[in-house]
This record gives structure tokens, C-alpha cells and sequence, in this order.
């Protein structure tokens, strides 16, 4: 991979992030600590990575989804699904395998439905994907009947809470995924393809680009990523609460991958940006777990810090901040329009 | 017929066509009560969905209307029952709060070119936070003035009622047409959304116009927040969670598009209405448990807008696709 | 007669939500009544306009698990004019009595109070800081729970609540803001007690404190309110202590009431209070579990 | 609320203009010293522009040379970096096209702007809509709709969505509108570029029009006959700098070609389509091609190594003709051989598979991906044929993009700049080059010369025989019959959407074309 290059280390994106962490080290200072437990770091910004993973895993297919100017807001419903048939699979007993492609493939499944809506039959990505919302959700909780299956299957156990090289394993899945989906879509002409798409739908027709199955293709991906995190749900509190999953979550990935700097317009995007996003998020939320703050306050703190966040990477702003550090000797502004990473 | 107005027709006509087969299935469905539960139960939702369809055509969106409908709520509450203000009063300063509110949304989406759907996300917290902060229980209104307007209704043959928040959300419709197919405004709402590049450059005032819109949107939103706590007699700073999706949901079959530049208010009423009917339907079956309720609202949905989808893809076909990209 | 009657639930936003639906199901079935279920998805409006539905249907009676306390008075006049008995479950409202004939209910407080005064006399004197974990915000359980907890422990000088944060009546987030308090709050050597609104948030708090290399039941004493399956698995492994029950039976009380006084016009009591009866590892959790597994928690 | 344009400072009113000439009484508009750069590049160096009422003022240069952008500046919709502008001695400060447009200036833009998505009224009349009870009255507007169109020979429904009519009636309307707006100046960039002559002379005619009732008129073409035509005066810039200002009647076409270019220019001449000698090798044949309520039933043969141009009326069905051979819209009536083979044009992929290409007339809509690079804007379509594993990779598309950058000359700071940000010729030139790196046999290009400088359209045009040298079988669409004339080796005539004559070898001349175009005309008055 291309060394990153200054300019995108100093993407607003990371220093937002950097400003979050920042935050949460004044509120809590013991915010940085990190211990060696068990076999594993331990620690509030491990616990920001962790707890991250859900919406990071969402956000990557979000951003594919986004950048072809779609939107899915199936993927909480279709986390709950995953994880109802993940929890089916293992309370039955099925092979490991079974239990693991399931999920998946259900994932794939509901994200095919979403494309044969958007591309095929042409139906506005925000309503048709509202129907999977809305219907999927119905269908986990008859799955699980509306209640909580638990279960004791090591494998989603540790998918859901084990650790590798010390890092969770939800971080290990989301960093793999990124840099997959990432070298996938950069390696090959489908992140251009992608953009093209969705800057202009009718050149995209008149260049051939085979819009259609790309635009399915995107979807199913974003469905296999809701699944992935569904799974990972799932596994971390040991049963599948078809209720609760991945409630609302849909618009926590939306808000990592606008904040990633994907324009809901569709167009230019950044999958590691989005995860970047994904991270902001969380690390605000963990900031507020650990601050001490009433919990009324919590949506308050909330609104300031995307507020701020905005403030900071508001495309008027931009060029200001871009001045600043173009007074800096370091490398002088090597605009590429590659994306970073 | 203008083939502008074609889809508007189908949506009216699948309307019709779904509710007669819903009183073919349960004749008990035609009745005034029926029609006039539809008005009164919707009234908040409808008044909401106004301004989110002019957010809609305007190429935007916003998320905050279901957390200023529970803002307004609670400050109305907070200033009848704690601080004993008489309820006109309150409506003036929480109507006046509202647009403020949206003002400032419009303005932060406007000159620092944030998307929309961020600003108003973060003004959806911002407002629910402040509502939890107001109070954390709901509030009662006890207010005689309170009692008088939920008195208020047309009693029509057959038990139904025409109630005045009913009649407020067709006033509110009436005047949300007028706007936006008789004002300059209006006109300028369509040319944003449309091709805001275009409309600049045309000289719409592209900077008041979306202030105006949001601020629009977000004083309907209070209207609507009012109107929920006449139906409750109370304010709930969790009242209406949700609802910005079903207004979207209600103006998108209503057969505006999201991708902005084109739609009708009364098509937004349409799809109100029509959400209504699912409602009305799932509760006379009486059979579904909650998970099929979901699922049975889900695929009623997508029923809706396949059908939708299939009458006016013809229309679509040649013009939409040529939208120019900005 | 063959009696038919709405029944307007909220949701199914938990387990022992789905509880409560299933054995209101099956008490009806019992008594060969048909229900007319209506799912009001979390929203007091669907609520509100599934009674008007259920009014409209000119059912026998409706049942209205409320969703909040306010906001029931226009409609439930509609119901009292055409002579439809309602009878409230779960809660009470804020409403003149004549418009309902019963509330079947618990008292919220005194779950939490129960709670309390169980950590009260576990501790005795011993200093001991406890985390909260709340419900939703804003929600009536979770603010009545609190209420009652800080009355019982009110009095005892060494017991405090040092952290209290929403997990939103959901093990995920129970589990999560478990995780955060244990970090804030040197890794858990400081917490005595964790006190929860919810089982289903203690158990995603007991996976928490397990993760962060503590013993919950021992290092940590856990107890919640509900009495779901699952906690008393929890407590058959020693990893929880207390919790106080809330019966998801609500509908049979209700039901026996309104056959009393479809039959012979008997005005049953206006407030039946269901037991908020406390659990420990004394009272058979294995058997307490089994016994629960089957009613669809 | 549009009338707040205020002067930047009283205290300069009465100024002088750049422009000694004696004739300071009846300037209107003075533009001076105006700089603009984007980024590092610098679109405009120290520009001036002085507009007389009762002026025809042409402003000139090749591609990219900053007129729009000059135009965007006196308009408000820009805000120059250095500069100042004066309207009647005042100085102005325009934030907003708004505050220019209620000073009296209208304005076209190129690549007609205007509202796809609203009526043909709405898009006359927005924005200073006439109000009953304060309510916008749209019968008083659909009237005066009727009447303003009506004086460009336009009799179209006025409550239909401008997105149904095609470029050109588009053009016309934004025509429209400018001049309903201009009290003082009227500005029209590159309004010719999609009219075909009747249209053009009709605009002429209004332009005279207002010229005698005093208003300054600013005239941007690549015609060099329109400007001789049509302007008193003319301006040239050359890479965002002035060259000079001089009245029309001290320049020739030569001279005025040295200005804009900075050096000669050896036209190209019609001397390459004078073999009759038919081609040898047919490549492809439509037989009874067509669909219904789009394109009648034709029969065309295609052989390796010709020009065929397509002439036509404006509407006469030539862009639904190339849709239909390239399958963007699929044909429901006969078939297409290949090389003898049987072929089914199903989607725009089976077109490109068989090694054909398409640059649409409508660039911005149909053609340029704006946020993407001129790199990648030039390597997409190959890239689409190489399929989305087999990516290029940066060097590669550097090394192409820098290839037809430097052959077809694109103005561009960098390979890597969005497209969007070229000027509208550029924009032209890089869809072709798209289309060239795909290394076709087939190429079917509508309206490739328009919105391009004389340079360039020498360049285009000499490029077209050379790939028919190559080889290749083109289809040139082009309103312009000196041009196909030029470059044809067939020229087929559309009318009414149907293929009605074809014409080869000595037939191929204008006067031959007009009158295959309007032999419908003829023979109705018989
Ligand atoms: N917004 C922008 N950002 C960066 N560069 C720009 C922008 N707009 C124009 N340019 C550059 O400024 C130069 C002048 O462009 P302009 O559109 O004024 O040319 P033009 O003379 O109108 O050419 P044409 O005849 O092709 O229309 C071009 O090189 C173009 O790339
Ligand atoms: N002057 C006009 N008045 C009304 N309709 C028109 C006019 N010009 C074109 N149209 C319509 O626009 C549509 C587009 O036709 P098409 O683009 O195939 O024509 P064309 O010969 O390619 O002309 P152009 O030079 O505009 O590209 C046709 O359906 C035609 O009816
Ligand atoms: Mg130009
Ligand atoms: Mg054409």
C-alpha cells in the first residue's frame, strides 16, 4: 500500500478524532490507561475499538451504498436477523460452518433484496430499504419469538468477545474487513466504477458500466456486513436479542460515513475514513460512559461534539484549516485525488 | 391530464382501490368513526409530514421533526403546568422557539455546507436531550383551555368526529399546497431542489430559502408537538420517536421524490392516510403478534410502493433519469 | 358468551415483554375469549388509535398495557360513551378512575425499594458504592426504580451510588456501560454493588464484570428487578444475588376481574397490585428457572 | 428584496474606464483589472472589459481561455480576487447573480442552466413571478409564456417539465429568459452552440432588435461567421489574459484567428471527402432498425473506414438514432449484422463489446462524471471494458491520460483536476478521448464540435479523417453542414425520425443537403 501521505494524516476526520479522545482524557483522565489482562490490552480505548466494531463493519458497506448515492437502512434490522439465526444455529446444534455461513448467507440474502429493489425495479434506496427495516426486524423476532436466545457456543463467544494478538476480536474482524474491502475496491477498477455511478448515473449507462450489477453487487455487500455484525452482536452478549439489535444503529452508520467525508450525494469516498468516523462515534460514547455526566445529558453532548465535528471539517472551514498547515514546511500540499490509504 | 400529476392520481387511486378492499375484508371499516379516527389520530403525523415535504422537494432532509415534536411538547407543558402561562401564550413562544430552531439548522446547513441529514441529526439530539433535561417524566396538562379544544369536534352521523386537530392538519395541508404551488417561495423550493447550482445562478436566493425551509419544517414540527400534546393532554420528552421516518415514508409514497425537485403536498396526505389504513387494518385483524405486525406493515409497504412504482416508471423513465447531475 | 377483547400492547421491546404477551394470550385461550392483539410498536399514538380501532370494532373490552402514565383521558372517554370497560395492565395512569374499571399493576417503587432494602441488609455497615444501571431514559420503570432504590438506601450513610448511566433496558448496552464503569472506576475494585433496572441489562453487566477478571456475585454483588429466566441462571452460578419479580401474569388477575363483573356488574377493586416478590440464590434458582423457561420470556 | 446591490464606494463614481475611446457617454458596464485564480491556477490575469449601450461585444478565445469565467465575475456569481466592476459609472459589488440580474444584466450561461424539474414558465419566470393577492398568477405568466416564445417561433406547452424537451429548446428558453431580464446588458454564453440555423438567425434578429434599443450585448461563440455577422466590437483573451479589444471592422478572419490563438492556423479543406470511391469492406448493417415512437424502420450500411454525417433538423430524430445503435435505448423492430453475424444490442454493453463508442451531444448530462478526474474520466470507458477486476493502474492511466491530453490538447492544470472544473470545450474533448482510448472500430459521435474553439474544431475534424484512415466507421452527428460536408464520405438526412435520403460523392454539398432536408417543404407545395 501507498504510504499515506501527510495531508491525509491531517485529515479533519482524524484530527476530530484525536479532539474526541482528547475530550475524554479531560473528563476521565485515566482515559489512555491500558493494561495487559488475560491474555489481552484492557482498557477504555480498547473498549472504544471493541465497542466500535458494529458500526465500523456497517459503515463499510454503508459507504459503498452511499457513495452510489443509495442508502440502506436495513442493516440494524438485518444485524437482528443475522443474530437470530446465528443464535438458531447454535442452540440446535448445527456444525460450526453451518452456524457461521447461515448468517451470511441470510445477510447476502436480505442485501439482494435491497439491490433487486434499488437497481431492477428502480424504487428510491430510502424507501425501498425502509421495507427491510421495517419487515426484517418482524422477521428476527419471529425467529427468536421476541425473546432473548441464549446460548453457550465458543466459537460466536469468541468471534463475539475472544481476542487475537490481544485486540478483540470484533476490532481483528472490522481492521480486516476494512483493509479488505478497502484493497478490494482501490485494487480493482470497482471503487472507480462506484464513484462514476454515483457522480452521474446516465454517463455511468452511456460508458457501459454495468451499473445494474454493481449496484446489486454494493447492496449485497452491505447486507453480508450487517450480518457480519449482527453475528459479532450476538456473540459478545452470548444470545440473540432480536429487539434490541442493532436498533437505530443504521443511523450511526450513516453518521460514520458522512463524517467519514462521503457526500449522501453519492460520488468520492473513503472506506478507512468511514471507519474513522465509526471510531469518532464510539470514543464519544465511551467518553460519556466514563465522564460521569447524568445520563439526560448524554444527547446533548452528543449534538455538540457532531456539531463541533462538523464546525471542524465544514467544507467552508476546510480551506482555512488547509492554510495552517500549508504553513508548515511538511511536504507542500501533493494533491492527489487517489483516496487515502 | 398533465403527466405531472399522473402519479399523484395513482396514489390516490391505490388509496382508494386498498381501502375499498379493506371494507370488502371488514365492512365494519366504513364508518365516520373510522374516517374521522383517521383525521384526528394522524392530525400530529400530518402536520409534520407538510414540512418535511417541503424539505423533501427541496433535496434535503430532516431528522429532527420527531424530537421537536417532543421539545415542544414538553415546553408547553413545562410553561402551562409549572410556570401556569395561559396555553395560547405557550403556543406563541414554542411556535416561535421551533422556527427559531429550524432557522438555525438551515443557516448552519447553508453557510457551512454541512449535509443536511448530519445537522439535523445533531438537532435531533439536541432537542431530545433538551426535552429529557426539561423533564424526565411526562407532564400532565390540566388546563380548562386544553379541555375546550379536545371538546371541540363535528359530531357526524355514524358516532364519527371531526375533531379540531383534524381539521387544523387539512387547514395545514391546504395552506402547505398553497405554498408550494402558488408562492414564489414554493417555486424557489422546487428550483433547489431541483439543481441548486441552476437555481443560484437563476437568481433564487438560495440562503433564505433554506433557512426558510428548515424553519418551516421545524415550525410545523412544534404545530405538530402542540397538537400532540392536545391529543395526550400532556408532554412526553420520548413522544413521537420515529415519527421524522414515518413522515418520510408518508411524503415518499405520497410520491415526492428524495432526490428533491418534485412532489405534492397533497400526495404527503395521501401517504398519511394510507399509513393510517395499514394501521387501522393490522388492529381490525387482530391476529398478528408483534412480529408480524412488523412484517406484515414491512411487505403492505412495499406492496404500496411496487404498485406505485409500476403505474409511473413510464412517467420516470424519460424525464427523471435525465436530471441533470449538479 | 363469547367474548372478544382488544388487547393493546406496547411492543415487544424485551423478553419479558414478550412474556407478558404470550401468557395474556394463553389466559385468554384459557377462558375461550378471542383476543384482538394490536402491537402499538413503542408509540403512545398507535396505542391511542388501536383503542379507537378496537372501539370502533364495538369489542367487549380492551386491555391497554400504557405506554406512559399521561395522555388517556380523550380516549378513554371515547370508550367509557360506548360502554366499552377498559382495564389497564403493567401501570397506572394519570386519569379520572371512573374511566377505567381496573388497573392491574405493580408498584414500580417498591421493586426498586425492594431491591434496596436487599442491599441495605446484605451490607449491613460496610461502606459499599454502587453503579446504576437505568433504563431508558425518561421512561417511567426506570424512573420509578430509581426512586425507589435511593428511598431505601436513603438512611445508610455507607451506601452510595457513585455512577448511574442508561443502558437502555438492553443487555448489549448493559454490557457496555458495565464495561465503562469498571474502567472509570479503577477497574472495579471500587464497586460493592451493581444495581440494575433490568435483568436483562445484569446480565450483559455480569459478562462485563467476568470480562474485566472479577467474580460477579462475590466481588461484586449484582441485583436487578424482573425475574427472567436467565438471571436465574445467573444466580444458580453464583453470579447474581437478588432480583425482584414482576409477574408478566397481569392479564389473569384482569381477566377473573372482568368476568366478575361481566356476570353480575361486581366493581372490582381499582388498583390490584401484583406481588414484587425478591428472589435470592435461597429460592431454588434452577427450579425458579425451569418453571419460567416455557411462558415465552 | 433583489434590488440590495450596493455601491463597494461612492466616493469612486465617475472612474474612467478602460476604454479612452471618446465614447465614455454611453458606456454601460466597465469591468477592470480583474484577477481570478482557483487554487494555483489562474483563470484570469488583469482582465478589462468596457460594454457601450447599442453594442454587439463578442468575447473570444480558445477553450479555456476564462471567458465563462469572466462572465460568472460580472454576474455575481463569482467573486473576483482583485478587480472592480462598474454598472453606469457606479461601482458595484455583485454577491449574488440575483443582485445583477435586478441590475438589468441577464444572462445566459453555458450549458444551459435552467431548472430540468420545473415547467417551462417556472423557468421563464422564476424568481420575478407575477403575484394576484399575492399569489403567483400562472395564467398571466402561461400568457406572457406564449408570447415570449412565441417570438422565437416556439409553440411548445409551457406547463410541461422542461426536462422533456430536447437541448435546444432548452437553449431557447434560457435565451428567453436572459433577454426578458436585460434592461441594460444581455449576455449570452455560447447560445449557438446547439441551434441549428433557423434558430440562430431568429436569435440574431432579436439580438439586432435590442441592439437598437441601446443595451450592450455580450456575445460568446466559437462561430467566427456569427461574430463577423453579428458583432460591432470584439474582446480576446487568451489564457486568462486580455489580448486586445478592437471594432470588427479592423480585423479579418485570420487576424482575429492570430489573436485568439497567438499564431496561424491552416484550415482544413473539403478536399478530403471528394473520393467517390465506394469503401470496400462493409462492417456493419441496420436493416429495418428501429422503434416504435422513436425511430422510423432504416436500412444502413456501415463500412470500415468511412464518415457518415447525419444531418438533420433540430428534433428531427438524430440523437434517438445513435441511442438506438449504441442500445441505450433497445430496438424493437429489425437487426443488426456485424461482419455477417447476427448481433443483439441489448444494453450499451453488447455495443461496446463489439468495439463501438458513443460521445452523446448532452456532455454534461450524459457524458462528464464532474467529480471525478480528467484521468479517470478518460480511462473509465476502457476501463468498463476491461471489466472491474482487470484494474488499470495509476501509472498506466497517468501514461494514457497524459497521451490524449497531448494529442487532442485538453486545457487541463493536471490529469488529476475534476472534470467538472474544465472548461465546457475541454469537457468535449476529454469524452472523446474516452472513447478513443477504448480503441473502437465503430464511433458514433453527436455534435462533437460544439462549444469548441477554432483550434480545436480544426483539430477535431482533421482527427476524424485521420481515424478514418485508420480504419475506423464513423457517424458524425452535426448541425453544422459546412463541417459535415468537410469530413463525410456519405451523409444521410433525417427527417421526422425517419432516414429519408442519403447522399454520396459530388452530391455531398450544403445547398444538396438543405435541400434533401426540406424536400418535405418542397414537396408540400406542390
Ligand atoms: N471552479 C473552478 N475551479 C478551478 N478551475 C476552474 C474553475 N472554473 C474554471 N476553471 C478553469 O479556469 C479556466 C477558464 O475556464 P472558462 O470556463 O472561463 O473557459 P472558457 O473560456 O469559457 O472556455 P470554453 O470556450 O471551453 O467554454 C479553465 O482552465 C478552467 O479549467
Ligand atoms: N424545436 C422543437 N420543438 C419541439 N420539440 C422539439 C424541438 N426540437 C426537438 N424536439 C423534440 O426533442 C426530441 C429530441 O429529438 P432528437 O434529440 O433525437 O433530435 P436530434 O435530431 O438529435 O436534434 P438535436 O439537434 O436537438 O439533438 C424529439 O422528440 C423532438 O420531438
Ligand atoms: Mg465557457
Ligand atoms: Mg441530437
Amino acid at each position: 500500500m501507498r504510504i499515506p501521505s501527510v495531508k491525509c494524516l491531517l485529515s479533519p476526520q482524524l484530527v476530530a478524532l484525536l479532539g474526541v479522545l482528547l475530550f475524554n482524557w479531560i473528563v476521565f483522565p485515566g482515559f489512555f490507561d491500558v493494561a495487559w489482562r488475560d491474555g489481552r490490552f484492557f482498557g477504555s480505548l480498547v473498549d472504544v475499538i471493541n465497542r466500535g466494531a458494529p458500526v465500523a463493519i456497517l459503515s463499510i458497506g454503508m459507504t459503498a451504498i452511499i457513495a452510489t448515492r443509495g442508502v440502506d437502512l436495513s442493516v440494524g434490522a438485518v444485524m437482528a436477523v443475522a443474530g437470530a439465526v446465528a443464535a438458531t444455529c447454535a442452540v440446535t446444534g448445527q456444525p460450526v460452518i453451518i452456524m457461521l455461513l447461515a448468517p451470511l448467507a441470510v445477510g447476502m440474502l436480505c442485501g439482494l433484496w435491497n439491490g433487486f429493489l434499488v437497481s431492477i425495479l428502480g424504487i428510491q434506496p430510502f424507501v425501498a430499504t425502509l421495507v427491510l427495516m421495517v419487515a426484517g426486524r418482524g422477521v428476527a423476532q419471529l425467529i427468536t419469538e421476541g425473546s432473548i436466545v441464549t446460548f453457550n457456543d465458543p466459537v460466536l463467544i469468541f468471534i463475539g468477545t475472544g481476542s487475537f494478538l490481544g485486540l478483540p476480536m470484533p476490532a481483528v474482524i472490522a481492521i480486516a474487513l476494512m483493509v479488505g474491502a478497502h484493497l478490494l475496491v482501490r485494487r480493482t477498477a470497482i471503487g472507480l466504477f462506484i464513484e462514476a455511478i454515483g457522480i452521474n448515473r446516465s454517463a455511468a449507462n452511456y460508458t457501459a458500466l454495468r451499473s445494474r450489477s454493481l449496484v446489486l453487487a454494493i447492496y449485497a455487500f452491505g447486507g453480508v456486513c450487517a450480518a457480519i455484525a449482527g453475528t459479532i452482536a450476538a456473540g459478545d452478549i452470548r444470545g440473540a436479542d432480536a429487539n434490541n439489535t442493532g436498533l437505530w444503529l443504521e443511523l450511526d452508520a450513516i453518521l460514520a460515513v458522512v463524517i467519514g467525508g462521503t457526500s449522501l450525494m453519492g460520488g468520492r469516498f473513503s472506506i478507512p475514513l468511514s471507519v474513522v468516523g465509526a471510531l469518532i462515534i464510539q470514543a464519544m460514547n465511551t467518553g460519556i460512559l466514563v465522564s460521569g455526566f447524568p445520563p439526560e445529558f448524554n444527547l446533548i453532548v452528543k449534538a455538540g461534539l457532531i456539531i463541533i465535528i462538523l464546525v471542524l471539517q465544514s467544507a467552508k472551514l476546510a480551506p482555512a484549516l488547509d492554510r495552517i498547515f500549508k504553513q508548515r514546511p511538511v511536504q507542500p500540499s501533493i494533491q492527489t485525488s487517489e483516496k487515502t490509504g | 391530464m398533465n403527466p405531472r400529476y399522473r402519479p399523484l392520481a395513482a396514489t390516490t387511486l391505490i388509496f382508494v382501490v386498498a381501502y375499498g378492499l379493506c371494507i370488502l375484508q371488514y365492512p365494519g371499516m366504513w364508518s365516520t368513526r373510522i374516517l374521522g379516527n383517521f383525521l384526528t389520530d394522524n392530525a400530529f403525523l400530518g402536520i409534520a409530514a407538510v414540512g418535511a415535504t417541503f424539505v423533501i422537494i427541496s433535496g434535503g432532509i430532516d431528522l429532527s421533526i420527531g424530537a421537536v415534536i417532543g421539545l415542544a411538547g414538553v415546553v408547553v407543558a413545562v410553561l402551562v403546568s409549572h410556570l401556569g402561562l395561559h396555553p395560547i401564550a405557550a403556543f406563541g413562544i414554542v411556535l416561535t422557539m421551533s422556527a427559531l430552531f429550524g432557522a438555525a439548522m438551515g443557516a448552519v446547513i447553508h453557510f457551512l455546507q454541512v449535509p443536511p441529514f448530519i445537522v439535523t441529526l445533531a438537532g435531533m439530539f439536541l432537542a431530545r436531550g433538551l426535552a429529557s433535561i426539561l423533564s424526565q417524566d411526562s407532564i400532565p396538562i390540566s388546563h380548562p383551555f386544553y379541555k375546550t379544544i379536545m371538546d371541540l369536534y363535528y359530531r357526524l352521523p355514524g358516532g364519527g368526529r371531526l375533531s379540531a386537530i383534524g381539521l387544523l392538519m387539512l387547514l395545514v395541508f391546504l395552506i402547505g399546497g398553497l405554498i408550494a404551488h402558488r408562492t414564489r417561495f414554493g417555486s424557489y423550493v422546487y428550483a433547489l431542489g431541483g439543481n441548486p447550482t441552476s437555481a443560484a445562478l437563476m437568481g433564487v436566493p438560495t440562503g433564505p430559502v433554506t433557512i426558510g425551509i428548515y424553519a418551516l419544517s421545524s415550525l410545523l414540527g412544534g404545530l405538530a408537538g402542540i397538537v400532540y400534546s392536545l391529543y395526550t393532554s400532556a408532554g412526553y420528552p420520548l413522544a413521537a420517536v420515529g415519527i421524522e421516518l414515518d413522515s418520510i415514508a408518508a411524503v415518499v409514497i405520497g410520491g415526492t421524490l428524495l432526490t428533491g425537485g418534485y412532489g405534492f403536498v397533497f400526495g404527503t396526505l395521501i401517504g398519511v392516510m394510507l399509513q393510517g389504513l395499514v394501521q387501522t387494518y393490522i388492529v381490525f385483524d387482530g391476529t398478528l403478534s408483534s412480529w408480524w405486525t412488523k412484517i406484515a406493515i414491512g411487505v403492505l409497504l412495499f406492496l404500496f410502493i411496487l404498485l406505485q412504482q409500476l403505474v409511473f416508471s413510464a412517467h420516470k423513465a424519460g424525464a427523471r433519469l435525465k436530471k441533470a447531475a449538479a | 358468551a363469547n367474548l372478544t377483547i382488544g388487547f393493546s400492547q406496547i411492543g415487544s421491546e424485551s423478553g419479558w415483554r414478550a412474556a407478558e404477551t404470550s401468557v395474556t394470550k394463553a389466559e385468554a385461550e384459557k377462558r375461550g375469549i378471542t383476543l384482538k392483539f394490536a402491537d402499538a410498536q413503542q408509540k403512545q399514538e398507535n396505542q391511542i388509535k388501536a383503542i379507537r380501532g378496537f372501539i370502533a370494532q364495538g369489542v367487549d373490552a380492551i386491555l391497554v398495557a400504557p405506554v406512559v402514565a399521561t395522555g388517556w383521558e380523550n380516549v378513554l372517554t371515547e370508550a367509557k360513551e360506548a360502554k366499552i370497560p377498559v382495564i389497564l395492565l403493567d401501570r397506572g395512569i394519570d386519569a379520572p378512575k371512573d374511566l377505567y374499571l381496573t388497573s392491574v399493576a405493580s408498584d414500580q417503587v417498591k421493586e426498586g425499594r425492594v431491591a434496596g432494602e436487599w442491599l441495605v441488609k446484605t451490607v449491613g455497615s460496610k461502606p459499599c458504592k454502587v453503579v446504576e444501571l437505568q433504563g431508558t431514559v425518561g421512561s417511567t420503570p426506570a424512573i420509578n426504580r430509581k426512586k425507589g432504590f435511593e428511598e431505601a438506601i436513603a438512611g445508610q450513610k455507607n451506601i452510595s451510588i457513585v455512577r448511574s448511566q442508561t443502558g437502555d433496558f438492553t443487555r448489549a448496552k448493559g454490557k457496555e456501560v458495565m464495561e465503562g464503569f469498571l474502567k472509570a472506576e479503577n477497574g472495579g475494585k471500587d464497586i460493592c454493588a451493581m444495581y440494575a433496572h433490568n435483568d436483562d441489562m445484569a446480565v450483559g453487566g455480569i459478562q462485563a464484570i467476568k470480562d474485566a477478571g472479577l467474580k460477579p456475585g462475590k466481588d461484586i454483588l449484582v441485583v436487578s428487578i424482573d425475574a427472567v429466566p436467565d438471571i436465574f441462571q445467573a444466580m444458580a452460578a453464583g453470579e447474581a444475588n437478588a432480583t425482584v419479580e414482576l409477574t408478566p401474569n397481569m392479564a389473569g388477575p384482569a381477566l377473573d376481574a372482568l368476568a366478575a363483573f361481566l356476570k353480575d356488574k361486581k366493581q372490582p377493586e381499582k388498583f390490584i397490585i401484583t406481588e414484587s416478590k425478591l428472589y435470592t440464590p435461597a429460592d431454588d434458582p434452577k427450579g425458579e428457572y425451569e418453571r419460567r423457561k416455557g411462558l415465552g420470556y | 428584496m433583489p434590488t440590495d446591490f450596493r455601491p463597494a464606494d461612492p466616493g469612486s463614481v465617475g472612474n474612467r474606464p478602460p476604454e479612452t475611446s471618446g465614447a465614455d457617454a454611453n458606456v454601460v458596464l466597465v469591468a477592470k483589472g480583474i484577477v481570478k485564480t482557483f487554487g494555483n491556477h489562474t483563470a484570469l490575469n488583469n482582465v478589462d472589459l468596457a460594454l457601450h449601450s447599442g453594442e454587439v461585444h463578442a468575447l473570444l478565445g480558445e477553450n479555456g481561455a476564462g471567458k465563462s469565467t469572466l462572465i460568472k465575475i460580472i454576474t455575481g456569481a463569482y467573486t473576483p480576487d482583485h478587480g472592480e466592476i462598474s454598472v453606469d459609472g457606479v461601482l458595484v459589488q455583485f454577491t449574488t447573480p440575483q443582485q445583477a440580474q435586478s441590475a438589468g444584466i441577464g444572462t445566459v450561461y453555458q450549458e444551459v442552466n435552467l431548472l430540468p424539474n420545473m415547467t417551462v414558465i417556472d423557468n421563464l419566470f422564476i424568481g420575478r413571478q407575477p403575484r394576484r393577492y399575492g399569489f403567483v398568477d400562472r395564467k398571466k405568466m402561461a400568457r406572457e409564456a406564449h408570447r415570449i416564445l412565441s417570438q422565437y417561433g416556439l409553440d411548445i406547452d409551457v406547463h410541461a417539465e422542461l426536462s422533456t424537451f430536447s437541448v435546444a429548446v432548452q437553449q431557447i428558453i434560457a435565451i428567453a429568459r436572459a433577454v426578458e431580464l436585460s434592461g441594460k446588458v444581455l449576455i449570452l454564453d455560447e447560445p449557438t452552440a446547439s441551434l441549428d440555423r433557423t434558430e440562430v438567425e431568429k436569435l440574431f434578429e432579436i439580438v439586432r432588435r435590442l441592439k437598437a434599443r441601446g443595451l450592450a450585448i455580450v456575445f460568446i461563440t466559437h462561430f467566427l461567421d456569427q461574430v463577423f455577422e453579428l458583432s460591432d466590437r470584439v474582446t480576446v483573451l487568451r489564457n486568462g489574459r486580455l489580448v486586445g479589444s478592437e471594432t470588427i471592422g479592423d480585423l479579418d478572419r485570420t487576424s482575429l484567428v492570430r489573436m485568439m490563438l497567438g499564431k496561424d492556423l491552416a484550415f482544413v479543406h473539403a478536399e478530403l471527402a471528394a473520393d467517390d470511391t465506394e469503401p470496400s469492406s462493409p462492417l456493419m448493417r441496420f436493416r429495418g432498425f428501429g422503434r416504435s415512437g422513436s425511430v422510423n424502420p432504416f436500412d444502413l450500411t456501415v463500412h470500415r473506414g468511412e464518415v457518415i454525417g447525419v444531418a438533420g433538423l433540430l428534433g428531427s430524430g438524430r440523437t434517438e438514432m445513435a441511442r438506438l445503435m449504441f442500445g441505450i435505448d433497445t430496438a424493437d423492430q429489425g437487426a443488426l449484422d456485424i461482419d455477417g453475424q447476427k448481433i443483439s444490442l441489448r444494453a450499451p454493453q453488447d455495443a461496446v463489446s463489439q468495439g463501438f463508442g458513443f460521445c452523446p451531444e448532452d456532455r454534461k448530462v450524459d457524458g462528464i462524471f464532474g467529480d471525478l478526474s480528467v484521468r479517470e474520466n478518460i480511462i473509465i470507458a476502457m476501463q468498463a471494458k476491461l471489466g472491474w477486476l482487470q484494474a488499470l493502474n495509476r501509472d498506466e492511466q497517468m501514461e494514457i491520460a497524459e497521451h490524449f491530453i497531448e494529442a487532442l490538447d485538453i486545457r487541463t492544470a493536471s490529469a488529476d483536476l475534476p472534470v467538472k472544473l474544465l472548461s465546457g470545450g475541454n469537457q468535449q474533448k476529454v469524452i472523446l478521448a474516452r472513447w478513443l482510448a477504448t480503441d473502437p472500430r465503430f464511433l458514433i459521435l453527436d455534435e462533437p464540435t460544439r462549444g469548441i474553439d477554432v483550434g480545436a474544431h480544426a483539430e477535431i475534424v482533421r482527427m476524424i479523417s485521420r481515424l478514418r484512415e485508420d480504419g475506423l466507421a464513423l457517424i458524425v452527428i452535426s448541425s453544422e453542414l459546412d463541417e459535415i460536408v468537410s469530413y463525410s464520405s456519405r451523409v444521410v438526412v433525417m427527417r421526422d425520425r425517419s432516414l429519408v435520403a442519403e447522399l454520396r460523392g459530388a452530391e455531398i454539398n450544403p445547398s444538396s443537403i438543405v435541400r434533401a432536408i426540406a424536400a418535405q417543404d418542397a414537396e408540400a407545395a406542390e
